[in-house]
């Protein structure tokens, strides 16, 4: 048993802590953290990060990473996350898709892609939930014909995210059409230009300000070779990918910023003459929210280590996600408390305590349960997978 | 023991429900979020000629001389469509305190002319000094100065100052706070000298503002119930605005429900309705379980203070109550609809935006359970 | 809308209050909320209660009731419920048999028990529950053959509570044993002498002390006349009691004097020469504990309103029984907080705080939201009736 | 980061499950509350012969010398079983006392005697007068008398007071309570004149006593660590205490979740498992969770208070957080396993007892969120 970096990872944090501190602002941290799309600071960053050899620390050194632990990954993650929740800027190319093309892709695809995520300098946006799939993801209905050198590819996606910034969609796309075949047993993964011709993107504008989108596709002619791995075999690599990419999003230290903030509001604010800090309520809930940071950070620790040393990953990714996610509402919920109706300000505003990040906090906080899988889903997996209970449905 | 509405208030709640959803549409009210103004004064007027500002208005003033079960059934159906505006502002802070301020002058100034439609209101109490609600931590000074008051100080999140016609601040004119003593509210013209307004911006776009008063005249006719002895008064118009507000709480609880089991019923998955599911069902149920003990919560204070009956606990009881319930209820709404409703062209954010500006309008729930403690006799 | 009483209710209650105030004990009220078997001062305090005119008010005259409204039943529930959670001493029989005996039976079984279960005098058990048979209640298999005027039973039942100390046995079992037929449409009622040759009764005891029962049947002869209503109609009356039963047994102010005792002990006990009562964490739970006791109450007047006015009850008392049950278990774990390791003692330890009862109540509030149906199951029927949700099993 | 345990601590794990499921039922368990004693000698000494006693204790006092890791897979598989009697207190709170006291002549009279089996112990701490925990609040005093103290005080839920042979007690030398400073920590011999014990009775029937100290005298050798500093030293043994506490809950907690688990997956109603049911399913998952949260919380905190880290945030958050856990895991058993396991025959209510003892014991949750509060910064 051992909850210690070793001194090479210290090293490496002291290092990337240095660089953070003087490159990394909030504005750019947001730009991803609130998906209002990467500009470009958040490009140069991207940039500079790769340059100063903070990305691929862990991937091949034949495409230009490092060959080392998946551990410089997490800190990386941590460190970036403890700076207003931060995210690795290119995140769905970094963290998703380029983990599924190391494993799946061929030579030429690897070749192609994996040095330019290292780079920090493409981008790749998830096409996979539909107007009528979302949990039931496998029934996905959008179709890729072949025709000679090329899928046709017609249908439509939704909430599709970086799509209005991304080079690339990483798409999901029925490749079986014949009847009576399972449903999770005809679909193929691409990687598709976002400027092919035939593709449509249409704005949607979520409640806390981020942009997702639609997307159209009308006939849109992608190359064989774009084809990721087997065909028909996507859903599988979908879900062979999950747990990991679980272990990259779902962060718990990019909820510390959160709460320090709070605790600093706390021994900064006054009613009648004395310090909220002093209120037993007030500190009985700040100190519920650090606990709960230690138990999400212990559960990641545990995935993180399985993954890092190569063991098979089932519920555990799950449990960081569902615990964390909804940590982030109990968290919001304490937050709203502490600060009442000035929590309501926007920050914009005047008045506004905590540069309104609060209110954007609860605003976001209803996609978190939901997003990359419901609780409920979820809970399913974990009793099933986890314990072994039969199928519920 | 009787939980039916009079015919006279089913058809009350027919009327608005109808009227209401004739006029106030979703994209209505996102479209009011951005207004400036935030409201429309044609639907206003709309609503004015339907009797609505006169509803709980005596007759001998020009109203309809309803109770406040009435208004319940009527901010019911308003909080079921996030109606925009300042009608909450006018009648539960506006008219019911010249109605319990007993001032016959005051109320013949004031309450014909809001029944017609003519008159805007708003209470401006809380501060930015204090951080918390506490209905008594008032530092806005009001000093005499022969036959008239001077009032210095800043309010915080005042509703619909920008419309209002009158103000009504309580102002400090003894003692320091917290004290309860030293209270007393006067009706400010919105046009005096020496106010001024900020819009404040709230995550559910409505219009709320700070109002600094800076030796602002008022005559000393503009005192609305006793001096120094204001918290007796505001304590009365607290608790029957409190109600009000729950009621509207309680308007979008049901909303969402019927949205979220609506939803569960219709969207499949997996080759079934998701209200198949029992984790679904479950989410339902806890909804449900949470908005009918608000409704009977809410009728029954109603009831109780237009008995006459004080009602101090289980007003503070249906505050906290209500508030923590439509919290939950829009969390699971959410939960229920999945991606789709966190999109904010759909009906679902207008209620979980409200419910969390709801939850802090005139006092969250940690304040009322300080009453509710204090009530246990703790 | 009306929450008030009327002048005759209110003047029965007051003359209850007096009555109860010199009759009720502690011990007595403990005897039936404990199931410790109802002993002599039970029944004889049962037989006051009738005496004194106190039962029966809404039974119909010709039985020895006084045809009033229920809300005459529900004060007398209030008011036994405020003084230590007591009930009705022989409850089974009021609030659950006897009402079904009123609807269902024939005339000869209403002469036959009515009037003594309105004097106070019998009690009966409920005889539903089956080891394969819990949730599923209509799969039971305990086997009623009719055999001239007689039904031969045989089989087991369990978790029958009242048996020890009955004088019947309220007993379902199945009457039509062909293959294929609807599970629910084969069961009947039957009213059994629990000294019928060939009953044998095993106790069971629980975690909180109480007794429960095992209860064989072998070869026991039931006279035809003794069955309830019509054949195989059995589970239909079961249900279409069940609101009312639940009505009767979850009644709020049950936890009236639990709240109560411990508003008390935060006020008489001091830490560091402060009362409890004084923390804000105290006055906050103990808050929430009777702003729920306030929920609870109106849950249950609205679903006693519509009984006492001849309304269906669909999902509303069930509404009432989650409520109330897990409002139970909250209220224990306050105390808990409240009382610390105090609370961990048993009433005849020394230093013992509030008779021991908070332990007590602690070790059986874990029955709450299982007996007379889980939560699990009453939230679903809450889904499908009170909202008309597709069935989920 | 390495999740892995040693080979030792396998090997460990498995001797202990082996062992105790073979000598410890859950019917010998509900035997042992009811004996006045509370456990078996040849018990004791068929653990003592495993080496257990010595576990912890350095090689150099004839123990194993294994280290706070080796101990909480111990507690574990202790907890698991509901294990009986006097280990815990000779163990965690006495043992561990000694040792922490780096006191090489009381190390040198103790820690072989208690390696052997020979020797049991635990700890005086809590009060009677002090109705909330707090571990300064200590009102026993210890007066200087010659060469001597005279202990006088009453302390509360003193566990296997009847079979300790020596009682650690935290008494105050200086100073009022609830003061940090002027605590000292004294070894009594139980046979000591002046001492009374009282059985309290609880829910787990576990041993738990109040002793009385009545001028009570002990020789200043019995000093442990420093006067009036002892505070320092009861933290450090407080602190590894509470893990040691935490694994036994983390035990316990798993094998209610194997039971439920086991019991979904063979019960049937409605023609199929009632695990293929969401509502149970989500419980399960709830129980696998909570328990997965607090077993890594667990092993951080042993792995960081080994290294000599003092972790006192992690510490206070792992107690906080398995006391509420295990509650859950509880609650969420009983509520899968039905009326059958309300039966106290049935496993169950073993450990629904035992939760609420665990979380009393060394401190509950509202009184270590305290401590993480201060540690914030707060």
């Amino acid at each position: 048993m051992d909850f210690g970096y070793s001194r090479e990872e210290e090293e490496y944090r002291e290092r990337l802590c240095r660089f953070l501190d003087e490159n990394l602002t909030e504005e750019i941290a947001r730009q991803n953290w609130e998906d209002r799309g990467v500009g470009s600071e958040g490009r140069e960053f991207s940039r500079k990060l790769a340059a100063y050899g903070f990305l691929g620390m862990s991937w091949p050194k034949e495409y230009g990473g490092k060959g080392l632990s998946p551990t410089y990954e997490f800190i990386l993650l941590d460190e970036l996350g403890k700076r207003w929740g931060c995210h690795v800027p290119l995140d769905v190319g970094y963290t998703m898709v380029g983990p599924t093309i190391l494993r799946r892709g061929s030579e030429a695809l690897k070749s192609e892609f994996l040095p330019r995520i290292i780079e920090g300098e493409i981008e790749f946006c998830l096409g996979y939930t539909e107007p009528n799939s979302g949990s039931d993801l496998a029934s996905m209905q959008m179709k890729a014909v072949e025709e000679g050198d090329y899928f046709i590819v017609n249908g439509q996606k939704t909430f599709n995210t970086e799509c209005h910034y991304s080079e690339y969609h990483w798409l999901a796309a029925r490749t079986d059409q014949s009847r009576g075949a399972p449903k999770y047993k005809g679909i193929s993964l691409f990687i598709v230009d976002m400027d092919s011709p035939g593709i449509t993107i249409r704005p949607l504008w979520t409640m806390s300000g981020e942009r997702t989108n639609e997307v159209y596709y009308d006939n849109v002619k992608v190359p064989r070779h774009r084809m990721v791995g087997e065909k028909n075999m996507g859903f599988y690599y979908m879900m062979e990918a999950i747990g990991s990419e679980r272990n990259q999003v779902f962060i718990p230290m990019r909820l510390y910023s959160l709460l320090q903030e709070l605790v600093q509001y706390a021994r900064d604010t006054h009613h009648n003459g004395r310090p909220l800090a002093e209120d037993p309520l007030v500190r009985d809930r700040l100190a519920q929210a650090a606990i709960e940071l230690e138990v999400a950070r212990v559960l990641a620790d545990h995935s993180r280590w399985l993954e890092s040393n190569h063991m098979p990953l089932s519920y555990e990714p799950e449990i960081t996600k569902i615990f964390t996610s909804e940590m982030e509402q109990r968290l919001v919920d304490t937050g709203m408390q502490l600060l009442g109706a000035f929590g309501l300000l926007m920050e914009d505003s005047p008045r506004v305590p905590m540069r309104g990040r609060l209110a954007w906090y609860y605003l976001h906080s209803f996609m978190t349960t939901i997003g990359a899988g419901t609780s409920e889903i979820g809970r399913s997996v974990i009793a099933q997978r986890g314990l072994g209970l039969p199928r519920s449905y | 023991m009787d939980f039916h509405f009079t015919e006279e208030q089913r058809i009350l709640r027919k009327t608005a429900r109808d009227f209401l959803e004739a006029n106030c549409s979703a994209s209505f009210v996102l479209e009011m979020e951005k207004d400036e103004k935030g409201y429309k004064e044609d639907l206003w007027l709309k609503m004015s000629e339907l009797g609505w500002m006169g509803l709980i208005i005596p007759e001998e003033y020009d109203g309809v001389g309803g109770n406040l079960l009435d208004l319940v059934v009527m901010f019911e159906e308003m909080g079921r469509v996030c109606l925009p505006g300042p009608f909450f502002s006018t009648i539960a802070l506006g008219a019911l305190s010249i109605m319990e301020s007993a001032d016959d002058g005051l109320k013949s100034e004031f309450l014909p002319a809001i029944s017609r439609g003519e008159l805007k209101l708003t209470m401006a109490h809380e501060e930015p000094d204090f951080t918390r609600y506490d209905p008594y931590s008032v530092g806005l000074k009001a000093i005499k100065k022969g036959d008239a008051f001077l009032l210095s100080g800043t309010k915080m999140f005042v509703p619909d100052a920008h419309v209002a016609d009158s103000i009504i601040c309580v102002a400090r004119t003894d003692g320091q706070p917290p004290a309860r003593y030293g209270l007393s509210l006067f009706i400010v013209d919105a046009g005096s000298k020496g106010l001024n307004l900020r819009p404040l911006k709230t995550m559910a776009g409505d219009k709320q503002f700070e109002v600094s008063f800076n030796d602002v005249r008022v005559s000393k006719g503009a005192l609305l119930g006793r001096l120094d002895r204001g918290s007796d008064l505001l304590d009365s118009i607290l608790r029957k605005a409190v109600v009000c507000k729950c009621a509207e709480m309680l308007g979008g609880a049901q909303k969402v429900l019927e949205m979220a089991s609506g939803y569960a019923k219709e969207r499949e998955q997996f080759g079934k309705p998701i209200g198949s599911f029992q984790a679904v069902q479950h989410h339902c149920a806890n909804m449900l379980i949470d908005i009918e003990g608000s409704r009977y919560l809410i009728y029954k204070v109603a009831w109780l203070l237009s008995q006459g009956i004080p009602a101090v606990m289980e007003t503070a009881a249906c505050k906290s109550w209500v508030s923590e319930a439509f919290k939950k209820v829009v969390s699971l709404g959410h939960q229920v609809q999945g991606a789709t409703a966190y999109m904010i062209e759909h009906d679902m954010p207008l209620y979980s935006r409200r419910a969390r500006i709801a939850e802090m309008s005139l006092g969250d729930g940690r304040y009322h359970r300080t009453v509710v403690a204090s009530q246990l006799g703790l």
